[in-house]
């Protein structure tokens, strides 16, 4: 289906074009929801809850209720009160199409209609937004009165929710935080099962075969059930010696056995899958294992070790569980998915911060996704499609 | 500048064994050729010798010296695979000087040898390039110059040209065999399929079936006196044509009936108890020439001819027990037409007969150089 | 940065503040796990401060979204703070039981049955069986939420004529009325992501005090009389008539389930109103829309007791936040010392959503009206009950209770619910 | 905030360094006590061979260690615990077992994680495999590949708010904030309360993982559809197959092997995922599946430890059969 | 069955163009050989032909009809690659009968015609074996038989034998020439490195060198005649010798100066203009022997010998303007010794020259089937 039919003769136009089609419905159910988050997080918060996000690039027609200037401001004219002002901030902004007085009619009347309010009272509003209000009495009370207007209203994006998170007191400590747990928390590992996953593939030691097997039978350790004994054993041993319990090469431990037999996994499949002969023709050259390991080994790996990098990184950076069990929540050690946590309201989320933080978490991964993704390819080629 | 005794060395993997107890004597100095069919064992001798696989039985040695537990690299070979296994991250000068490099040698004495190898082998403008921007050709010179420069005592070669296209082969074999000669004193050995090969550089071929050696001799002495069957069918291209024969008269000459034809008689000695036995007569493609005469060893109808252009390969259908037809290379200007009778002879000295058991009649003499 | 500085303002005991600062601890710290986050973060920050500045501890302040989760896993573990602040009596009733809480004083409990308002009930909630079965004084309560409260929208009654219900029975009435007139009473939203269900039974405990004795509702929390008891599937059942009424609530009963608490409130204010009336605990208002005045653009009234049962008197559901010592040390003591204080209360009352049934504060300290009013109606409960789902072991309060409430309104029958309810107690004892 | 990075910067540079060192140096240490080079050869020979003994240890040593440390002890303790009461105090033999089966929410959750394992693999490879035949035909295939793995880098926690989103219910008649209610409506249909509705919310909360994992799949079976000889398929060309047939017949047969790794891959991720289940619905309206089964038990109102484990370890033995059958995989393949 | 016309096929990948305009007729039941150095564009024309690569010029057609968008299927063509290409995940019963199953033919019939394949080719033990159970030449033959299982009008072969061992080769080779008598009336289309392939098997070869056809004719045409340099090297193994020369006299016969050396009459045609000009002087290996005289064409010393068994290359120093030695294929047991000094002659009827564009002086005839 893939190559051949693209070269053979007579294929229609129509089945091109299907092609290209069928892509982009599928690149469009899959990046919508993101884009939703996306838009979603530009918008006010009011809104967010009021309509789609999809609806908020087009102008839109909203009921509103607003206040009139209170009856200090009324003045007296041809024998009524009158109170005069406009609805909107900056008047015209956007066009009012009907007006009403009560919340369960706020369309009763038309824009430039007289309505008539009992008692000789009247309210006119006017589709710029601009109303007179005027009763034979004196108005009284400290608040203006409630009215409701239906208006087209012009889209409308912030970025204020980006002020709110970004500028949030910490925030730039806690990603700096997050970066020095992942980034050893990536390189441990790899370095780790690069040397394990290289012996397992390529030295002769007894209990080899039942080292694989158990590596591979850890693959799916869930890792919640880990976490209470790995904490009394870190607290076991901050008491030893005296040291907090909680410290950064902790978590970078912690990180780096759950990334283990994964990681072991995918690189031991590669490197089995390079040349038998390299290895040899080195050690004929004199070359001890770690020199293999270090000159060929190693640089030739560079692609599966770029992708088990992203794996490895996405699952660090994302993560909340093992940073709050194995790091401490100070400032000096909350990371940025914690810091995120902790900007939504005791009592859970509000969407503007919600999306807001979610986009934000997203774009280191994605940076480092793009900038690796060439290796990222090629290297589970060789690394995972071997297993098969 | 070195020998090597091969005492039933033995391989196994597992339960399976490979090599079953190879003895061999290789003079220092010597170009020894591997031959045999796919998966007779020819690789993993020659990695057994470079140390690549732990011999399960029997003795080496290189020098005089026992060097079964001796690890690749001291034992002063350099080996040349099939594939190159060159490092594909390194420049063509770091693969060539990793070996030294390793050794924490000189750099000044590095440069000077890797330069020297590059020389010889044509190399020097490729020095900076990555194996992957080179051609089969260069990148096999590459892999023989890396073993050049760590200077060993044994070269091996496995299969290094089979995977170069047919121009590149004459020429990088004839590269080789300048190579052995500008190395008088280094012992080489060399695995291949390639009768060519074989042939034009070995001072020695070892013939290897089933993990076992067949004959070793210089490449005429196999190619007239084939110790058995086996290598006479494998020596030679098209192969030897085999008949099914009785031995009418034994003797000092050897009188064959060949099965259902014409009898003849062969200058080969056969011990008297041998009259009567059921023996293989061989006659090879190229022995066999257009009789002049009414009488002659073959006579059949041309199955089918081809034509090589300076030689035709004619294929005669001689009816007897032959399950194949017989095949003849006769010159390329010779009038022959399909369907036509033709009679073939072929001188007496050229003739072969095999016992029963494949063996040659010819005891084949003592493993010799060739001259 | 002291959010008010000391002596300065009338609304403050800051004689408090002088007392404290007689403690030293410089040079401690102390480690304090609370639920609060966000902005309540930001406001309990501002309290700790004093203490931090008056005593010169180092305070280190945490929270997570998975509190609940987090505090078993580091006493668990053996890393606990020095302070646990939690709002679910039911886990530190648990905590207690392992012997992970270290308990506080008599003088304590004796101080807040003396200063608390319906303080011998404060005292009952604070008191768990320890490891060995004793029962001690492990949890002071500080701030309180009180839950009994129906939000609305002023301007919206009043166009209307809608009257401010006085009893249950009116209440329906009025709910009824609204629908004559084509609207939609009530906004209930259950949604609360991993806790979805919650909001069901507060509704729950409401009823059960309205229709039921405070013994009645006590035995109910404590398994001592069955989930599937009539007195309890009655007031499911009239929890259920409410929510399951697709005329009485916003969206159709297929949204009481999936809405989230958080938007459910905000049907309230929009043009027109998508409902009436939204009964919420008093924390809620925080999610109103920006710029909602209360009092003004929203209020509240007392979830109506019945006629039918006005016996009962006004009763009051209330939840709260209440401390406990997960690792004994001077500055945790220190500091329970100095949430006894007023000031401790008067801080955070100042700012907005604090409320405490602690009877010496001075009432004026309260930012605006809507929360003396409310802080009134807590000191002069009759009748104060904990939240009655996290007075429950966790597994019903915060699971099964919940996943009923879910059933309910997705049209199981109450009695078939509080079987199911009494199922899984059963399975834990 | 100059001196924040660089204590962070340090801070790194000590931890990757120190792991650095440790290789470095014990490599230079073996080679000190063993000495190969500039010995004489005899010596140098049986130095090379102490050194081939010692150095895979060095190389895995510290693997053996963490993983002895991070993963078999919890599982070896977490064995042990679900033979405990609650605290962890109480030995109460298999009481949990028992209890467990009796339990109706866990035969629910048995039964959803059923669903989710044949779902969702299934799922995940279908998808990527045809998006990956469709995305190698196009010019623009790189860029619709990366578009499509993009979810692969959101949390867990930020895919469900996003799905939180798209799955937003209002009332029937109000204007829909969740897009997929928005469609439903603008085709005149009801809108739905997808996480609440019986039986199909299990898959509107799969429908996010295999969201998450699609790309994952089609990367992998992509670089495998590169790998099948061209020449099969053009003779099936030859042959007249038609696009369908060839893929059926022709292409998916020759990758058999790797969709059989990406299928267990994800079902290894489906039994651990538990995120998803708890930010969604925390298994309510009959979602409930094992891992958040188990997070419940282990954590919620106390925690109860002994019930916790026994799940852990129910959800072990239940990949037990793929564990074995990736195990006999390894050990068919390569190295030597 | 069906004849192919080939109008100025062109074929190009975006703007690198690869066939520049092939024009070619190939009658009903013909076999014709493609050959041609690596790259020129072989593979490309045999894939035009089957429809499995767009042509961008010209018009192909088959059977009188052009199918410039006829889809492969539709082609009546069967295709062997060079790979085989068997499906790997079927048994070759299924290999073969895919396309019928495909095209939905008659179970029975399937099995009739898969089952008579398989008897031809021998491969009626093996139909229950997946490819990967089986050797190269079986696998090879199983991909003949699902091409003949087609039944096609044209069948087309890419370097069908590249991937078998020399014995194989031989063997497979003579199978498909057995084919093709078999099926008289089938074109066959065949590429090929090999020359002894192209030699044996076609009718006529096609000689193609950078999308361009630089000859058509019969093998021993080629051989004999080739129509310019390239071909003259082309054809023949070890290539054809070239020296330069000059045309000391045109006219009938034409006197040739080799350049620094000896001059010799060779009975070609040259035109008067052609005196004076520098010329290609063209002899093959196989054609010079030892002279018997004193006096020769060449004379050199011996610089390197092959000994091939029945023959011998015999590397030859002539010193003059030749960078390369003088290639002498000799009998095996002539007695030739390195660095001795050697006399080569050759029939003037041997000797081939080209003008300086390299084209033949002897005009190619008019391309006609071999006999
Ligand atoms: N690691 C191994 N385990 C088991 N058997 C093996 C192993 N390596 C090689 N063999 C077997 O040993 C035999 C000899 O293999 P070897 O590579 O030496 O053959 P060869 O003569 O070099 O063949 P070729 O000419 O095809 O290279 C073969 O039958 C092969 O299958
Ligand atoms: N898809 C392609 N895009 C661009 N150039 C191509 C493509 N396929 C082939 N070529 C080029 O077309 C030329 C002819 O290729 P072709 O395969 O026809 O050569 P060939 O004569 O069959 O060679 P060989 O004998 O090595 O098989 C080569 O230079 C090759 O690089
Ligand atoms: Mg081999
Ligand atoms: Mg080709």
């Amino acid at each position: 289906m893939a190559q051949a039919s693209g070269k053979s003769a007579g294929k229609s136009f129509f089945g091109r074009f299907g092609v290209h089609l069928a892509v982009l419905f599928f690149v469009l159910i899959w990046t919508l929801p993101t884009i939703g988050i996306l838009v979603t997080s530009l918008r006010d918060k009011n809104q967010i809850v009021a309509s789609g996000w999809w609806t908020s690039f087009s102008s839109s027609m909203q009921t509103s209720a607003t206040r009139l200037s209170p009856p200090s401001s009324q003045v007296q004219k041809d024998g009524k009160f009158v109170i005069e002002g406009n609805l909107f901030e900056t008047p015209g902004s956007s066009a009012v199409s009907a007006f009403g007085t009560r919340s369960a009619q706020p369309t009763e009347f038309k824009a430039g209609d007289v309505a008539d309010l009992k008692d000789g009272v009247t309210l006119q509003v006017n589709a710029d937004g601009s109303y007179v209000f005027a009763s034979p009495v004196a108005f009284d009370g400290d608040n203006g009165r409630r009215v409701y207007y239906a208006a087209t209203m012009p889209p409308k994006f912030t970025t204020d929710n980006y002020n709110t998170v970004l500028l949030s007191e910490g925030i730039g400590r806690s990603f700096l935080n997050s970066l020095t747990v992942t980034i050893p928390a990536t390189i441990i590992p790899i370095m780790i099962a690069a040397f394990a996953a290289y012996a397992l593939a390529w030295m002769r030691f007894p209990g080899r075969a039942l080292l694989i097997a158990v590596i591979i039978g850890l693959l799916v350790v869930p890792l919640q059930m880990a976490l209470i004994p790995l904490l009394e054993l870190y607290n076991g041993v901050g008491n030893l010696f005296g040291v907090p319990s909680k410290t950064y090469l902790g978590i970078w431990l912690a990180h780096t056995g759950f990334g283990l037999p994964f990681a072991i996994y995918l690189l031991r499949s590669y490197m089995a899958g390079l040349p038998r002969e390299l290895m040899e023709s080195a050690r004929i050259d004199g070359a001890s294992d770690f020199e293999i390991f270090t000159k060929i080994v190693l640089p030739l790996s560079f692609p599966v070790l770029a992708s088990f990098a992203i794996f490895q990184f996405l699952w660090v950076w994302n993560d909340l569980l093992v940073a709050m069990v194995f790091l401490g929540s100070g400032n000096d050690q909350l990371v940025l998915t914690g810091r995120l946590n902790a900007l939504l309201g005791s009592r859970g989320g509000d969407w503007e911060i919600l999306t807001t933080s979610a986009f934000i978490t997203i774009i280191v991964p994605l940076l480092v996704f793009f900038s690796l993704q060439r290796y990222f390819v090629r290297g589970l080629l060789a690394g995972s499609v071997k297993g098969g | 500048m070195a020998n090597l005794k091969l005492r039933s060395v033995e391989k196994a993997y597992g339960s399976i064994k490979i090599l079953h107890g190879i003895d061999l004597d290789i003079q220092s100095g010597e170009f020894i050729v591997f031959v045999g069919p796919s998966g007779c064992g020819k690789s993993t001798l020659l990695r057994s010798i470079a140390g690549l696989e732990e011999i399960t039985g029997g003795t080496l040695e290189i020098d005089n010296e026992v060097v079964n537990d001796v690890p690749p690299s001291k034992r002063g070979i350099a080996m040349v695979f099939q594939s190159y296994a060159l490092y594909p991250h390194m420049t063509v000068y770091d693969n060539m000087a990793f070996g030294m490099k390793i050794a924490r040698e000189d750099k000044a004495e590095i440069d000077r040898r890797v330069r020297q190898a590059a020389e010889i082998l044509q190399l020097t403008k490729y020095l900076d390039r990555l194996p992957k921007a080179m051609s089969g050709g260069q990148r096999q010179r590459v892999a023989i110059g890396r073993a050049i420069v760590r200077n060993p005592k044994v070269f091996l070669f496995d299969e290094p040209l089979s995977n170069l296209d047919a121009a590149l082969r004459v020429a990088t074999r004839i590269e080789i065999a300048k190579l052995k000669e500008s190395m008088p004193n280094t012992t080489m050995i060399y695995v291949t399929h390639d009768q060519v090969e074989a042939m034009t550089l070995a001072d020695r071929i070892v013939v290897l079936k089933d993990g076992h050696v067949e004959q070793v001799g210089s490449p005429m002495q196999l190619y007239k006196k084939p110790g058995n069957l086996f290598v006479a069918q494998f020596i030679g291209s098209p192969a030897m044509n085999i008949l099914p024969a009785r031995v009418a008269k034994a003797g000092a000459t050897t009188e064959v009936a060949v099965d259902g034809g014409s009898s003849v008689s062969v200058p080969i000695a056969t011990p008297a108890g041998a009259a009567g036995t059921e023996i293989s007569f061989g006659v090879r493609p190229e022995d066999l020439y257009v009789s002049k005469g009414t009488k002659a060893l073959f006579e059949g109808k041309v199955d089918y001819i081809e034509q090589l252009g300076e030689v035709q390969l004619v294929y005669v259908d001689i009816g007897r027990g032959a399950d194949r037809p017989l095949t003849a290379k006769l010159p390329g200007n010779a009038a022959v037409e399909r369907g036509q009778t033709l009679r073939l002879d072929a001188d007496s000295g050229d003739l072969h007969i095999f016992d029963a058991n494949g063996s040659s009649f010819v005891p084949h003499e003592i493993e010799a150089k060739a001259a | 940065e002291l959010k008010f500085k000391p002596g300065e303002d009338s609304r403050f005991d800051w004689a408090n503040y002088d007392e404290l600062k007689k403690v030293d601890l410089k040079g401690e710290s102390l480690s304090i796990f609370g639920p609060w986050r966000g902005e309540d973060e930001a406001l309990v920050r501002s309290v700790l401060e004093y203490f931090s500045e008056a005593t010169g501890a180092t305070i280190n302040y945490a929270s997570s979204e998975n509190y609940e989760q987090q505090i078993v896993i580091d006493t668990q573990a053996g890393s606990p703070p020095n302070i646990a602040i939690l709002p679910q009596p039911g886990l530190i009733q648990d905590l207690a039981s392992k012997g992970l809480l270290v308990p506080l004083d008599d003088a304590t409990a004796s101080f807040v049955k003396d200063n608390y308002g319906a303080g011998q009930s404060w005292v009952d909630l604070g008191t768990y069986k320890d490891k060995d079965g004793t029962a001690k004084f492990f949890a002071f309560p500080y701030k309180a939420d009180l839950k009994s409260l129906v939000w609305y929208v002023p301007e919206n009654f009043e166009e209307n004529g809608y009257e401010v219900p006085k009893t249950w029975e009116e209440m329906m009435k009025l709910s009824d009325q609204i629908v004559a007139d084509g609207g939609v009473p009530w906004c209930i939203g259950l949604g609360s992501g991993g806790a979805t269900g919650w909001p069901g039974t507060d509704w729950v405990e409401d009823i059960m005090l309205r229709t039921q004795s405070p013994e009645t509702y006590d035995k109910w929390t404590r398994n001592e009389i069955p989930f599937n008891d009539p007195a309890v599937v009655g007031a499911l059942d009239i929890f259920a008539k409410i929510a399951t009424n697709p005329k009485y609530v916003d969206g159709g009963v297929a949204a009481v389930a999936a809405t989230d608490f958080r938007d459910s409130p905000k049907g309230l204010f929009t043009v027109p109103p998508k409902c009436y009336m939204h009964r919420q605990a008093s924390f809620i208002s925080s999610f109103f829309p920006e710029g909602t005045k209360l009092g003004e653009g929203a209020d509240f009234f007392y979830l109506p007791a019945m006629d039918a049962h006005a016996d009962l008197g006004k009763p009051v559901l209330g939840g709260g936040t209440l401390v406990t010592i997960t690792k004994d040390s001077k500055a945790a003591r220190a500091f329970v010392e100095f949430l006894k204080m007023p000031l401790a209360h008067e801080i955070w009352m100042a700012q907005s959503g604090f409320l405490t049934p602690l009877k010496t504060v001075k009432p004026e300290a309260y930012a605006n009206d809507a929360l003396r009013r409310q802080g009134d109606i807590l000191v002069n409960a009759t009748t104060f009950r904990f939240d009655g789902s996290d007075l429950m072991p966790g597994k019903i309060g915060a699971g099964s209770f919940w996943t009923g409430m879910i059933d309910l309104v997705g049209g199981k029958s109450p009695e078939a619910v509080a079987t199911d309810i009494q199922k899984s107690w059963d399975a834990i004892k | 905030m100059a001196s924040q990075i660089l204590s962070a910067i340090i801070v790194i540079v000590v931890g990757v360094g120190g792991c650095l060192a440790y290789f470095w140096g014990a490599n230079k240490l073996v080679d000190l006590v063993y000495p190969s080079r500039g010995v004489s050869g005899t010596a140098a020979v049986d130095n090379l061979r102490r050194q081939g003994l010692v150095r895979p240890w060095l190389f895995i040593g510290p693997a053996i260690l963490i993983l002895g440390v991070y993963l078999i002890y919890p599982v070896v303790s977490t064995l042990l615990y679900s033979f405990y009461d609650k605290g962890g105090d109480n030995f109460v033999g298999l009481n949990n077992y028992r209890w467990l089966l009796g339990d109706e929410e866990f035969r629910n959750s048995l039964l959803n994680n059923l669903m989710w394992l044949i779902v969702v693999p299934a799922a995940c490879t279908f998808l990527g495999l045809i998006i990956a035949v469709l995305t190698d035909k196009i010019w623009w295939g790189t860029i619709a590949k990366s578009l499509i793995f993009l979810p692969l880098a959101i949390s867990f926690v930020g895919a469900s708010v996003i799905w939180k989103f798209v799955y937003e219910y209002r009332g029937d008649g109000q204007e829909q904030i969740g897009i997929l209610n928005a469609i439903v409506q603008a085709f005149g249909g009801q809108p739905q309360v997808w996480i609440s509705l019986p039986f199909w919310n299990n898959f509107f909360l799969m429908i996010i993982l295999i969201w998450i994992q699609t790309g994952f799949a089609m990367v992998i079976l992509s670089s495998a559809l590169r790998g099948i000889p061209e020449e099969t398929i053009e003779a099936a060309v030859i042959d007249g197959a038609n696009p369908f047939q060839i893929f059926w017949k022709i292409m998916i047969p020759q990758i058999w092997g790797t969709i059989l790794v990406v299928w267990t891959t994800i079902t290894i991720l489906v039994l651990k995922v538990f995120d998803i289940v708890l930010t969604m619905t925390n298994g309510q309206w009959n979602s409930q599946v094992l891992a958040n089964l188990m997070f419940n038990w282990m954590f919620r109102g106390g925690g109860d430890f002994g019930r916790g484990a026994t799940i852990a370890i129910v959800i072990m033995i239940g990949v037990l059969p793929i564990m074995i059958w990736n195990i006999r995989q390894a050990n068919k393949e390569g190295g030597r």
